[in-house]
């Protein structure tokens, strides 16, 4: 090839690689930088963030919104966190649901909504995810980042040969140490996600919180889904919520899980063991989590329909069922905010005189009628002062 | 704890910044077009990650 | 609404009417329930037999040897398997088997009456495990209380037929307990 | 979707094969299948797409690049040179010490980082080199070199594979030391035996004559220290996990080149041989981007689930007769991404199914990296070949020699699959 050839097929390299590098930089840094809006609800007497609990975490990445809607009456006192994995909408969705229209009759409610707000400013490499989905609302559309299951490597890197977890020192994969749901309870010292689970139980310690609940999304292909997990602190009343709610609100079943003893690191296991707090899991359909999805897309993620996770339900191959109709975000989210309901439901009547009343957070059935979006907020006719940005 | 984690974050870039500025120079010496059109592709990950962008 | 509340209540009734043709036992208490597969059905039992007025004690890991001169006169084993957690964190079916197979073998020495349950649903109707779990209690069984979403595809009518062991069934958790009073003759 | 799917595979294949045709590379030609994979899913070029599939093997590419440089500037001091002069002088009357003990060395790397790579890098041309002294063929020792790194790959206490299977199952890593170390020590051992035993001994004044003289001043201690930090750097981050910053594996072998940089009797020019190393490694780390790159169209257009789909709803016994093929082609398709991809359904499937899921994914486990020497990718083969400066041809001798332990290794493994509730016994600690 002659030499000047050569030049131009450098040159137009040259412009085609710096056009990529462009147009993804300026993808990536909108994504990381997007800023989610929330209407503080009624009941919202403060929002303190993740670092007035744990200064290290102060004005980092990880200082998430810490949102405290109190009743002023002395009651229970729930912790409900979504966004420990923001691969799974449902849950940081049902977290601000929570957020904006609870109003607080007795007892306290704390709710996170971005738990792990590092692992929400990326998507993962390989897996082709939307960096974006947005909700309508009956104001407009609401748009949210679509995150990863782990810790953006920006904020924590590099990953050890292998993770050791801490306190159990049990093995595990060796990105899991950028896993918010496998470093529980964390270290004061560790690793940026073990600071951020240390961050959070220091929140349950020192708000006293008698119940912590952790919202999640799974895939189909895994045992474990539409249920509730359990510490052996929570048995009872998860056992009675699914049964009622299975009777009462939901088509399909929820069931629960014993938490179990030898695997570490996830919240229904250690923060029943290193807090007071009776620690709950939910997890809810996402087929767009199974490894034999289809088309990767924003409408898979909302709407839950993908003929090759049905085909794998077809040869018996799923945990749950999928019928056309798919698992749309309204089902997941409805199963999310009605389980939290039943569950202070049946805390009150085993806790007389130590209940926590909750109002206004529509169940399972409202939200399938009127959407998601419905109970959210339009800023722009709120007051500043009652704006957050997640 | 804390200063030394910031130095091993820190020497993970230079690292990448240093594989970079090798790749770029292949790219500008190279007299084959098709490795020019490779190293090209190879050096984006390294550029975007030491610019801390992803 | 009205029409399918109606309809719920009529099959309901039908449903915790029917007995197969093998007659049922009376069980007596208090009963022990156990879990063959570490799933949480046995907490459940234990919690509607609370509410139903049934003397009932838990123990997901009961032996034989706890059967042992204690008082019990009914064990109750629950079927299906707990999906949380694979390998080390997983449950070991091949214990399970031993120790539910023992226990059973000792209850039946010892002259309780055994009572299979399986009240969680499909969602305990899986896997091989689930399979095996049902596999192991059914037989061995005196009489069965099965959840109607257990038996969709009707395997717990044929197979109680076949076995000849009487079944009483129910479609909602909370009608369960008057499975049990019945189960129990509580009034 | 399915037709959809089918369509993008259809198109991967076709662009592939035709940029091959006009003498592309393999790199090129599967960066450009991705491309017009991705043209025909998207109606445009989702350049955000192309760009995050880079990603996929970043960590990994550096921890290739790093080992390279750590084990080139051993080989610059004479470092690589003393060591086979001291084993030759030690072993020669051995042979099957040697053999043994040679095992042992490959199989160390692989074990501790999980990289089949990190063992053809580090002591590949150590050992080879001892190997072809020994009598062995250069075709038969690259063997050697490239199914043994596998085995270490695979060996515990780091298996990537079954790791990153078991992290999307949500099963904890506990329990599969002992079947991945009957696997792959047997693996390894049948390799090296079945490959090595024949030969004619060595006749040490001959080969003192032929080896290269390492400087006057090395000693143990300097080739020594450098080997024994990064050892001590890996054992303490897991006898210390809660004291030990977290250097990652990358700077483990940059301290540990550092060390051999200070201690090597010669003046190395350090930023030479880094330059070197890289450039000898951007084939390597260019397959893996590609790949990274591919698989991220793949996964957008549904032609990655197409795939998955297709393995997991084959009847069980079928699986047992052809994940020894499926495992290995998908390892040298996608690397490590099989291990989610294919592992965590297959996982699923067979704990479904009343199989012991440790065992089943230990045999697995050892299964992918036997396809490190498949095309399109062949990272760890490709490795060998450029460490050794093999001058055979690849498939006809290369790949045809490895085929008789590839087997029995596989054989192996399907038993462990098959008979995984029998051998349940061995999962242990």
């Amino acid at each position: 090839m002659s030499s000047k050839k050569l030049i131009i097929i450098k040159l137009l390299t040259a412009v085609l690689i710096i056009t990529a590098l462009v147009i993804s930089a300026r993808s990536f840094l909108a994504h990381r930088n997007y800023k989610e809006t929330v209407v503080a609800g009624p009941s919202v007497t403060e929002v303190k963030t993740l670092g007035d609990y744990f200064e290290p975490i102060k004005n980092t990445v990880a200082d998430c919104n810490i949102y405290i809607l109190d009743s002023g009456k002395p009651g229970a006192i729930f912790f409900v966190i979504g966004g420990t994995h923001p691969e799974e909408p449902a849950a940081n969705l049902s977290a601000e649901i929570l957020a904006e229209n609870a109003t607080l009759e007795k007892g306290k409610l704390i709710v996170a909504i971005r738990a792990n707000r590092s692992a929400s400013t990326v998507t993962r490499p390989g897996d082709a995810y939307p960096q974006f989905y947005t909700i309508k609302t009956d104001w407009g559309e609401k748009k949210y980042r679509m995150g990863d299951r782990w810790t953006n490597p920006l904020d924590s890197w590099p990953d050890p040969e292998v993770y050791v977890h801490y306190p159990s020192k049990q093995m595990l994969a060796y990105m899991d140490i950028r896993n918010f749901n496998r470093t529980w309870p964390g270290k004061k010292d560790g690793s940026f996600t073990e600071q951020v689970n240390y961050a959070f139980m220091q929140i349950i310690k020192q708000e006293k919180v008698d119940l912590f609940i952790d919202f999640h999304e799974a895939e189909l292909e895994y045992p474990v889904i539409s249920t509730i997990v359990a510490h052996e602190s929570g048995r009872n009343i998860a056992a009675m919520a699914s049964m009622m709610l299975t009777d009462m609100e939901f088509e399909k079943p929820i069931s629960m899980e014993f938490s179990p003893k030898s695997l570490h690191g996830l919240s229904h296991r250690e923060v029943g063991d290193y807090s007071d707090a009776i620690s709950l899991l939910f997890e809810t359909p996402e087929p767009f989590l199974d490894r034999v999805r289809g088309i990767t897309d924003e409408h898979l993620l909302l709407e839950g329909k993908d003929p090759f996770v049905q085909r794998a339900g077809e040869f018996g191959l799923l945990y749950e069922t999928i019928d056309e109709d798919g698992w749309p975000i309204e089902v997941r989210v409805g199963r999310h905010c009605s389980t939290a309901l039943m569950v202070a439901q049946i805390w009150n009547q085993m806790n007389p005189g130590k209940e926590i009343k909750i109002k206004n957070v529509p169940k399972y059935a409202e939200i399938i009628k009127n959407g998601v979006g419905h109970y959210f907020k339009n800023p722009a006719n709120m007051d500043s002062d009652r704006i957050y940005y997640e | 704890m804390g200063i030394i984690n910031s130095i091993i974050e820190f020497s993970y870039y230079l690292i990448s910044a240093f594989i970079a500025f090798i790749l770029l120079r292949e790219i500008v010496k190279t007299k084959d077009a098709q490795e020019a059109v490779l190293y090209s592709v190879i050096i984006i990950p390294f550029i975007l990650r030491i610019l801390r962008i992803k | 609404m009205f029409k399918k509340i109606l309809l719920l209540t009529v099959v309901t009734i039908f449903t915790l009417s029917f007995i197969t043709s093998a007659a049922l036992p009376v069980f007596e208490q208090p009963a022990v329930v156990t879990t063959c597969g570490q799933s949480p059905g046995a907490l459940m039992v234990k919690m509607i037999c609370q509410q139903a007025g049934v003397e009932c004690e838990q123990k997901d890991l009961l032996t034989a040897a706890d059967l042992e001169g204690s008082n019990y006169k009914t064990l109750i084993v629950t079927m299906g398997t707990s999906g949380k957690g694979m390998g080390a964190a997983g449950t070991n079916m091949n214990q399970e088997a031993e120790r539910i197979n023992a226990l059973i073998k000792t209850a039946k020495e010892n002259g309780l009456k055994v009572l299979g349950a399986h009240i969680e649903g499909m969602s305990r109707r899986v896997d091989e495990n689930d399979a095996k779990s049902i596999e192991i209690v059914m037989p061995q069984s005196d009489a069965l209380i099965i959840k109607e979403s257990s038996n969709e595809d009707g395997f717990f009518t044929e197979k109680s037929e076949e076995l000849d062991i009487p079944a009483i069934y129910f479609d909602k958790n909370m009608e369960m307990g008057e499975a049990v009073k019945e189960l129990f003759d509580v009034q | 979707m399915f037709l959809h799917a089918g369509i993008v595979l259809i198109i991967i294949a076709v662009t592939f094969a035709v940029g091959t045709y006009f003498k592309l590379g393999i790199e090129l030609a599967m960066l450009l299948s991705a491309l017009a994979a991705a043209i025909y899913h998207t109606g445009g070029v989702p350049v955000r797409h192309l760009v995050e599939g880079a990603f996929t093997y970043y960590d990994v590419s550096l921890i290739f690049i790093t080992a390279t440089l750590f084990i080139n500037l051993v080989k610059e001091s004479g470092g690589i040179a003393f060591m086979v002069r001291k084993i030759i002088i030690r072993f020669h009357e051995h042979r099957y010490l040697t053999l043994l003990f040679l095992t042992f060395v490959l199989m160390i790397p692989g074990a501790l980082t999980g990289a089949g790579a990190a063992t053809v890098l580090t002591v590949g041309t150590l050992v080879g080199t001892v190997l072809i002294y020994m009598g062995i063929s250069e075709t038969r020792t690259a063997a050697i070199i490239f199914l043994c790194a596998s085995m270490s790959a695979a060996a515990p206490p780091i298996n990537l594979w079954a790791m990153m299977a078991a992290a999307g199952a949500n099963m904890p890593y506990v329990g599969f030391m002992q079947p991945l170390l009957v696997i792959t020590v047997i693996g390894a051992l049948f390799t090296m035996f079945f490959l090595g035993a024949k030969g004619e001994n060595p006749e040490l004044d001959k080969i003192l004559k032929e080896l290269p003289v390492p400087p006057e001043k090395m000693n143990w201690t300097r080739v020594g220290t450098p080997f024994l930090i990064l050892i001590v750097l890996i054992v303490a981050g897991r006898l210390f996990p809660f004291k030990m910053p977290i250097l990652g594996l990358p700077l483990m072998f940059l301290i540990s080149a550092l060390a051999m940089f200070i201690l090597s009797p010669k003046k190395l020019n350090i930023l030479n041989i880094a330059g070197k190393t890289i450039r000898s490694l951007i084939p390597l780390v260019g397959i893996m981007i590609v790949v990274g790159i591919l698989i991220q169209i793949m996964a957008l257009s549904g032609a990655r689930g197409l795939i998955s789909l297709a393995v997991v709803t084959l009847p069980v016994w079928f699986l047992f007769a052809s994940l020894f093929i499926i495992l290995p082609v998908s390892e040298g398709l996608l690397q490590y991404a099989v291990a989610p991809l294919l592992g965590v359904p297959l996982i699923f499937l067979f704990n479904m199914k009343g199989f012991n899921p440790v065992i089943i994914l230990s045999a697995m486990a050892v299964m992918w990296p036997i396809g490190d020497i498949l095309p399109p990718t062949a990272v760890v083969g490709r490795a060998t070949v450029i460490e050794l400066d093999y001058s055979g041809r690849y498939y006809k001798d290369f790949l045809k020699t490895c085929l008789i332990p590839m087997a029995f290794i596989l054989a192996l493994c399907t038993i462990f699959l098959v008979f995984s509730n029998q051998l349940s016994f061995l999962v242990g600690g």
